[in-house]
């Protein structure tokens, strides 16, 4: 038998000037259940939760309905007050008379006042039915996977094991490193990118709490917050890492030449490779599509070459498994391909080239040894213009977004052009300069006036050839006239894309991702590293483009978010979530298919007692469920309900009135 | 008793039924959705009682409600207050025009039950201010094994007055009961006395109906065999394709298993007394969660059993008029009938 | 003997015939039988628009419901503007069936509109319809030796979700129309840049110099002459140049030739089907390098780097 | 359309080889030209089955388990019927390879009064979508069409229409024939069983009735695939196809042109979405 | 075919069933079913930025729109109700990633039929209010109110219930 105590607020003038309260307490006590019902004028005080503590344990409730503000201002307040009085604190219902009826009804207090009555009826009704609930705490695998091993991946993957936390950082290439290995120098300080990455590179190589596996990516992640099992496919490299040196004989002596995607393109690589001088793991790996040996099995030449015989070719893919507690996301960024733009010859003419392919130009390490060159005969050029928004901010041939870091890293183009080649000159055609950030302005500033770098503000309308040179006819719109620069190289600024197995990544990890292939966050400016899954978080261009650090800073906040998560042994959850009463289950799997957490899993059970037979039912998997309710409204056998709205909870509350 | 007998023609028996619905509160076969139910009538067209027409459900509705409230709660700080519901379960007389013997049959079947251990007031109430007049079948139909049973067809009390359309195109009327006798004279229905060989007629016709019956069977010998056979496995094979959805069980003129639920909105309630069956699942779902006839083949020998030895046992008369109603209703067709026909064969 | 709906459109029969007229001496070589709309009116080409949109719209539609009525439904369109003005009405009519109820009762007594038919350009047709092995098997006389600038103008392959007729910026269809017929197409970057039509009589200096620009770059690729699609492309750039000449000092006379001219040619009609004194700037000369043979332009003299960056795999 | 031979060739064949325990056809009903459907253990049984336009019943129904305890049955399915499997197989309610499928290409059948039925008539999909063997010659996929009664019913005026419904439910006595004789209504728990809570509307009052047959309609929402079993077995003859249909309409128009069990792993319209699925009726 | 609602010398009479009539001055009961993270938020907002809103309206809170069951509202209409306004997040709001364009489907469904059998189509009636949308809700409840006093009392399916 339900014994109910009902507590009205006055909320000092709040409620009592608009709600006759003393009606209200007077109808609730004509309710069956209703034990004791009072008015006070502050319930959130602390006097007030002592009159309820008092009135739970001397008139034994079973349940609690506070009339007062909205449930969301103080409804944990209240649940506190329950617990301290020996009750469940989830016996707690709170009748919203503030925000939906004093507050919305001033002109018309009679009204408001029944209002409040029915308000607290429903309560009343809804409290009788609910159940006493328990916080659920889930066991935590205390080890971080990362995806990716760009800066974001190795900032992250270092500040967690920094805190004595196992991660595995998980690379797809052969080398960490990512998109910042492959930059020169790095705006707005022009400190030389690989000094600034190869240390860190290093100790990520080094240290003891990071497990690092080159050459491989994530197939498969299976369960929920701490307590995911990740499958890692390690990719055939033919070599074998714990003998070979990296003594480098094999690469010299290999007679296969592959474009070098390092270096865009521009020279070639061996067949056999190790991507960059400062690669980590500094070991070679074999590209299966090209060696000859692999490939018509003649050749072989790098096994003879090897001294500690650690070439294989017999070496096949191998999954390993992994158990782990939380994901971080870092997989970077793709650039996007400008052949669209053909009234600028894109693809027809040679010697327009992509920012990172200048950027592998002037690189001290790059194919040119620093020097720009034209690709078609080789000139070191004098005129260079660079294009900026290629793709970015283009609904018709690219995409909406600005990229972000063009306005930032082709500023830094015209100055290296500058240190490069002393006479030549930069023509910079922009829509506008993005230059906010820390020192980025006046960076921006050092290139036009240092350089004298000619910022034209306009779009280029057409390149045609002239001679070996190229015609630029652009606007300048703040001369408001069509001009035309003579280029021995144009350099385009290609949009920022998301890498384009981002959407398989993002389905197979079950986060969301937007119409570009970003991951998508679980709160655009409150949850910016978290996604929608609990125990999964994104770091740098994986979420959206941002430059070095940006995407640092948010590396070291997922590392945060996910010490946070592993502080504790177990993760409390708000026990407000489905349950299947697998008697009535009738397995349809509907439940599973509309959840969007990937809540729901199916198990086996008998089909009656002690019966040999089995059939399938879905099971909840407390850990991942976030109380959405969809799978109640679905199921159709009622099998499903969620605790804190079940079905007689909510139906007391319709017929209360 | 000196029974009343009366002579008539069409015209006669339309006036005589014209008459009973201009005084008294009149219920008749009408048709709805494309079959008959017996409805309240204020004139003779609405429905046509001259040859007796198969209902779907038969009269039980009017005496034992497929849903009937009970009894009204209120809830308050003061406890829970029980009322009469408003509705009262019938008062003045009653007249139902062109019933089905076996359906009247039927309600004798249920007044053992309901004047057992508990008296039923409102069925009691509703039996006792009908008046029932019959109209005899002229052949059996389909699935009609009546004359199997152990009653009497031809002189029976189940209806207050029957008539009986004669194979020599009289109408006979005829005061089964004083209930009968008393509502002719007293109601002042102006009918012509019959020839002496009015008796005869009834019984010719009687014959030709009799002999009209297809389906026959010896249902003391069922009644002694089938309790033998509680464990036989064909209950298995003949309720093979029933599908437990009731509807034998809800059409059946003797079936009375029923469910209590309550109705409530704030602080109010009804409680109502509703139609169940046996062949329901749930039927026997105890509280528990353990259920004793979880498959369909054991609710069904409970049928069989219930029908034709527990009430035989219990009350001296098998629970089943031989109306065939579930037969026909029946989705897919299983005949009662059948099924206990090859059961005691084995 | 294929059918085609033919729309000639207005300059059909005054300042282009040499376009209509060679074109109907190709198509009859190619087995086309050119089916002329009968009553068909003006498509209101760039003045109607500006004035009201539902009369840029009645206009074209006329012709559409006129066209509907004959057997062959694809319509073939000689002038650019007119095709351009056509095709974009019917997917615009397409777009907003109520519209073109609304318009086709309001103003139209010749029928009811369907919008069966299928609207291309001569030069789509050509390309699309016919096919190049076609044109090619028809050729007798090769325009080998002979340099060609082929200019297609702003509306031929624009807006691209209306054409969806080759690339929108650097089309290539005339380009290897030619090089069938022999002829051999230049790089021209200019192929799709604005003559200036709408100004050719309100504005004239506009028209040199867009214009002016466009005989530049193609005289700077080396074509003996420009071969365009459009009459309102080839008048300007004809009737213009010598003023253009005049105005730059630079000395241009480059001829400006229908493609069907040139088929004509190719397809071996004598030069005086041509009607080339219709031509301001003279065609003789131009014409006089087919057969010539053309020299392999010498190779750029390349950096080591460069050199090795594109050798192949040894 | 006969094939009581072919199937009954099939059956004795599939005993033969034991590929099943349980065959499930038709039989001439003893009493009248209807037919019945007809559950097979003994081979010895197999003569009396028949095939006809007179076999309306849906024996996608036998599936369920209280029939056939999850045995290998062979069963005969006509197109609609398939369609009802197709979505059992999808909401794994059977193994596919404990089944048997023959596939009947349906000319239509017959109701009572020997006219084609309603729903054959208006009929999207006669041939089978799932089938192991296939008899007769498939004819395609048809033009969906608005069931004629909800265009009538539409057209009147909502007094009517609320009578109309209102007649309906108090005629319903709640037997839940139509709930046991649908295939799709597996549930151990179902909505329209009063046993289930009294919050859905315990008593057999027309109220009851409305809330139970509304909540079961949009159940079968997108599912129901217009066999019309319930309408056969209702006692009460209660046109309990104008629900459906009204529901399979709207999703008809509104979803993508959604039709039920049309392919195989398509759960049915509720358990979907798409972005553009109509927003206008929300404030 | 909609029936156009009437009034009789400034009484209400019931669209469903013109036998019913009410006085000018009755009060409809409405059945607010709001999901937490917007709407319910949003009704919060409406309050506490103190803007009025007829009175007529209870509020039930569910997690997310999707929990919302179509015999909700049925049951909702054989009670108290005379009528029913649901709310939910934006699409592409849901708190829940998808829950809303799931509900967004049966709601149509559900709406359609119940107007089919012939319950009038204001009498049930859905909103997207999202968390910032005070006034929105406030203007919503405004017109539901407006639409179903216009209907009249519900009365069918409701006379077992005393």
């Amino acid at each position: 038998m339900a014994r109910v105590g009902v507590f009205v607020c006055f909320c000092g003038a709040n409620i009592a000037d608009f709600v006759d309260v003393p009606a209200v307490v007077q109808e609730a006590k004509k309710i069956k259940e209703v034990k004791v019902a009072f008015e006070y004028k502050y319930m959130c005080s602390d006097p007030g939760q002592g009159m309820i503590r008092e009135a739970i344990v001397q008139n034994r409730l079973t349940s609690v309905v506070v009339a007062a503000c909205s449930p969301r201002m103080h409804e944990k307040t209240f649940r506190k007050a329950l617990l301290d009085a020996g009750l469940n604190p989830y016996m707690l219902e709170i009748a919203n008379i503030r925000e939906h009826s004093s507050w919305v009804h001033q002109k018309d207090k009679k009204a408001a006042t029944e209002k409040a009555c029915d308000l607290v009826r429903m309560a009343v009704a809804k409290s009788i039915a609910n159940e006493q609930l328990h916080e659920i705490s889930v066991p935590v695998t205390k080890r971080a996977l990362v995806i990716g091993g760009g800066i974001a991946g190795i900032q992250a993957a270092l500040d967690i094991a920094d805190a004595h936390i196992p991660v595995t950082l998980v690379e797809k290439s052969p080398s960490i490193g990512g998109r910042m290995a492959q930059l020169d120098e790095t705006f707005p300080t022009l400190d030389c990118s690989q000094c600034i990455l190869t240390p860190k590179m290093v100790d990520v190589a080094s240290h003891p709490y990071i497990e690092l596996i080159p050459y491989s990516e994530v197939i498969e992640l299976d369960g929920y917050v701490g307590n995911y099992k990740a499958k890692i496919k390690k990719k055939a490299s033919y070599v074998n890492f714990s003998t070979c040196t990296g003594c480098g004989a094999c690469t010299q002596k290999c007679p296969v030449k592959v474009p070098n995607e390092f270096n865009m393109n521009i020279d070639k690589r061996k067949a056999i490779y190790t991507p960059f001088p400062q690669a980590v793991p500094n070991k070679p790996v074999i590209d299966a599509e090209h060696c000859t040996m692999l490939l018509k099995g003649k050749c072989g030449i790098c096994a003879k070459v090897c001294e500690k015989g650690s070439i294989d070719y017999k070496m096949v893919d191998e999954v390993i498994e992994r158990e782990i507690g939380a994901v971080v996301v870092a997989t970077g960024y793709d650039l996007w391909d400008p052949k669209p733009y053909e009234e600028y010859g894109v693809g027809r003419y040679k010697d327009i080239i992509t920012s990172l392919e200048f950027e592998r130009m002037v690189s001290a390490s790059g194919p040119t040894n620093g020097v720009p060159v034209r690709p078609s005969d080789g000139k070191v050029p004098k005129n260079v213009v660079f294009i900026k928004c290629i793709g970015s901010r283009d609904e018709a041939k690219g995409i909406e977004y600005c990229s972000k870091i063009c306005c930032m890293y082709t500023a830094k183009h015209a100055i290296l052009l500058h240190h490069k080649v002393h006479d030549s000159h930069a023509y910079i055609f922009y829509m506008d300069i993005r230059a906010a950030g820390k020192g980025y302005e006046e960076f921006v500033k050092r290139a036009q006036v240092e350089t004298a770098a000619t910022y034209l503000r306009g779009r280029v309308s057409k390149i045609y050839k002239k001679g070996d040179k190229l015609m630029v006819r652009g606007e300048d719109a703040q001369i408001g006239q069509v001009v035309e620069v003579e280029a021995d190289l144009v350099v385009l600024a290609t949009a920022v894309i998301a890498p384009k197995d981002n959407p398989a990544l993002a389905r197979l990890l079950g986060v969301s991702y937007d119409k570009y292939g970003y991951m998508s966050e679980a709160h655009p400016k409150l949850r910016p590293v978290e996604t929608a899954k609990a125990g999964i978080f994104l770091a740098g261009c994986t979420q959206a483009p941002k430059d070095i650090p940006d995407t640092v800073a948010q590396a070291s906040a997922c590392a945060a978010k996910v010490c946070g998560l592993f502080a504790g042994d177990t993760l409390k959850k708000d026990p407000m979530i489905s349950k299947v009463d697998t008697e009535f289950c009738s397995g349809c799997q509907n439940c599973v298919k509309v959840c969007p957490y990937q809540a729901i899993v199916t198990e086996e059970i008998p089909l009656g007692h002690g019966s040999k037979e089995m059939r399938t039912v879905a099971k909840i998997n407390e850990g991942v469920c976030q109380g959405c309710g969809s799978c109640v409204a679905i199921c159709r056998s009622m099998a499903i309900s969620l605790a804190g709205f079940t079905d007689p909870q909510i139906i007391n509350e319709i017929v209360a009135i | 008793m000196n029974v009343l007998l009366f002579e008539t023609d069409k015209a006669g028996l339309h006036k005589f039924y014209e008459e009973i619905i201009g005084k008294f509160e009149t219920y008749a076969p009408v048709e709805k959705f494309g079959k008959y139910d017996y409805k309240k009538v204020s004139k003779l067209t609405e429905c046509d009682p001259d040859s007796p027409i198969e209902t779907t459900m038969s009269i039980k509705p009017l005496f034992f409600p497929k849903s009937a409230k009970i009894m009204k709660f209120k809830e308050d700080s003061s406890g829970t207050t029980v009322s009469e519901t408003d509705d009262d379960p019938l008062s003045g007389k009653r007249v139902i025009l062109g019933v089905k013997h076996c359906d009247a049959r039927g309600l004798q079947v249920l007044d053992q039950v309901y004047k057992w251990d508990y008296i039923d007031t409102d069925y009691q109430k509703r039996r006792l201010n009908t008046i029932i007049i019959s109209t005899r079948c002229d052949k059996a139909g389909s699935q009609c094994f009546c004359t199997s049973l152990d009653y009497d067809v031809e002189n029976s009390d189940a209806h207050d007055i029957r008539i009986v359309n004669g194979l020599d195109g009289k109408i006979y009327i005829q005061a089964a009961t004083e209930k009968g006798e008393a509502f002719i004279t007293s109601s002042g229905l102006n009918l012509s006395a019959s020839s002496g060989s009015a008796t005869e007629e009834i019984k010719k016709h009687y014959q030709s109906l009799k002999s009209s019956f297809k389906l026959k069977m010896d249902y003391s010998e069922v009644n002694a065999k089938l309790l033998k056979l509680f464990d036989s496995p064909e209950f298995e094979t003949v309720s093979s394709n029933c599908i437990s959805c009731n509807t034998c069980a809800f059409i059946c003129p003797t079936c009375h298993c029923f469910k209590i639920s309550d109705e409530k909105i704030k602080d109010t309630g009804l409680r109502y007394k509703s139609y169940d069956s046996c062949n329901n699942g749930y039927f026997t779902l105890m509280a528990g969660g353990h259920n004793p006839r979880p498959v369909k083949y054991r609710r069904w020998r409970q049928r069989a059993m219930h029908k034709f030895v527990y009430y035989k046992e219990r009350f001296g008369m098998n629970l089943c008029v031989g109306c065939g109603h579930c037969a026909i209703s029946c989705p897919v067709n299983i005949s009662i009938f059948d099924v206990v026909n090859q059961v005691v064969k084995v | 003997m294929n059918k085609l709906t033919y729309f000639p459109g207005c300059s059909a029969h005054g300042t282009s015939e040499e376009f209509d007229h060679t074109l109907k001496l190709v198509m009859r070589t190619l087995d086309v039988q050119l089916e002329e709309i009968p009553d068909w009116n003006c498509c209101g080409a760039t003045s109607a628009h500006v004035m009201t949109e539902n009369l840029a719209l009645a206009l074209p539609m006329r012709n559409l419901v006129l066209a509907e009525k004959l057997e062959c439904k694809t319509m073939g369109i000689a002038c650019a503007s007119c095709y351009s003005r056509m095709k974009s009405t019917k997917k615009h009519l397409d777009e907003n069936p109520e519209l073109a109820r609304k318009i086709n009762s309001t103003v139209i007594d010749e029928g009811e509109y369907k919008g069966t038919v299928d609207i291309k350009s001569m030069l789509q047709y050509c390309y699309e319809e016919i096919g190049l092995e076609t044109i090619k098997s028809k050729v007798v006389k090769s325009l080998s030796g002979l340099k060609v600038a082929c200019y297609y103008g702003c509306l031929l392959t624009r807006p691209k979700d209306v054409t969806n007729f080759d690339s929108p910026e650097y089309p290539m269809s005339m380009d290897h129309l030619m090089e069938a017929l022999g002829a051999k197409a230049m790089e021209f970057d200019y192929k799709t840049e604005c003559c200036g039509a709408s100004f050719s009589i309100s504005d004239t200096e506009i028209v040199e110099s867009l214009s002016g620009k466009i005989l530049e770059v193609a005289k700077e690729s080396g074509a003996h002459l420009i071969v365009v699609a459009c009459p309102l492309c080839q008048s300007n750039l004809d009737m213009r140049q010598p003023d253009i000449e005049q105005h730059t000092g630079k000395k241009f006379d480059l001829p400006i030739m229908y493609f069907t001219q040139l088929m004509a040619l190719a397809f071996g009609y004598p030069e005086k089907e041509l009607k080339l004194p219709k031509h301001i700037v003279p065609v003789e000369a131009a014409l006089k390098h087919i057969g010539e043979a053309i020299p392999e332009p010498e190779k750029v003299k390349k950096t080591k780097k460069a050199v090795e960056a594109e050798s192949e795999v040894e | 359309m006969d094939y009581s031979k072919q199937i009954q060739e099939i059956a004795s064949k599939l005993f033969a080889d034991n590929k099943i325990d349980y065959f499930v056809g038709y039989k001439q009903n003893f009493f009248d030209d209807s037919q019945v459907p007809f559950l097979i253990t003994d081979p010895a049984e197999i003569p009396n089955l028949v095939f006809t336009e007179k076999s309306v019943f849906n024996l996608a129904n036998y599936l369920k388990p209280d029939h056939t305890k999850r045995k290998r049955v062979g069963l005969v399915v006509k197109g609609c019927d398939s369609r009802a499997l197709n979505l059992m197989l999808t909401e794994n309610q059977v193994k596919r390879e404990n089944l048997y499928i023959i596939g009947i290409c349906c000319e239509g059948t017959l109701n009572e009064k020997g006219e084609k039925a309603q729903n054959c008539v208006e009929c999207v999909m006669p041939d089978p979508v799932v089938y192991d063997e296939i008899l007769g010659t498939p004819s395609g996929k048809k033009e969906y069409t608005v069931n004629v009664d909800i265009k009538e019913l539409a057209g009147k005026s909502l007094k009517e229409r609320a009578d109309y419904f209102e007649d309906i439910f108090t005629a319903c006595i709640r037997c839940n024939a139509c709930r046991h004789s649908c295939p799709l209504c597996y549930c151990a728990k179902c909505c329209i069983d009063q046993e289930t809570s009294t919050l859905y509307n315990g008593a057999n009052t027309s109220s009851g009735a409305m809330h139970a047959l509304m909540t079961w309609s949009l159940h079968l929402a997108g599912r129901c695939v217009d066999c019309r079993n319930c309408e056969k077995a209702c006692p009460s003859h209660l046109p309990l196809h104008l629900l459906h249909k009204q529901n399979e309409s709207v999703i008809y128009e509104n979803f993508q042109q959604h039709l039920a069990g049309m392919e195989k792993d398509d759960r049915g319209a509720f358990y979907k979405y798409s972005l553009t699925d109509p927003d206008d009726f929300i404030l | 075919m909609e029936t156009e609602i009437k009034e009789v010398q400034g009484k209400i009479v019931s669209v469903e069933n013109p036998d019913i009539i009410a006085p000018a001055d009755w009060q409809p009961v409405i059945m607010g079913i709001l999901c937490n993270w917007c709407s319910y938020a949003g009704s919060d907002l409406t309050g506490t930025s103190r803007i009025q809103y007829p009175p007529n309206i209870r509020i039930i809170r569910v997690p997310c729109s999707s929990r919302v069951d179509p015999w909700f509202i049925i049951k909702s209409l054989q009670s108290t109700a005379d009528g029913v306004l649901i709310s939910g997040c934006h699409p592409g709001d849901c708190h829940y990633i998808s829950g809303n364009y799931y509900a967004r489907r049966r709601f149509l469904v559900t709406k359609k039929l119940l107007n089919f059998i012939g319950y009038h189509e204001n009498r049930v009636q859905f909103s997207w209010v999202s968390a910032a949308e005070g006034p929105k809700f406030a203007k919503v409840v405004a017109k539901v109110t407006e639409d179903i006093k216009k209907l009249g009392p519900l009365h069918r399916y409701k006379k077992e219930n005393f």
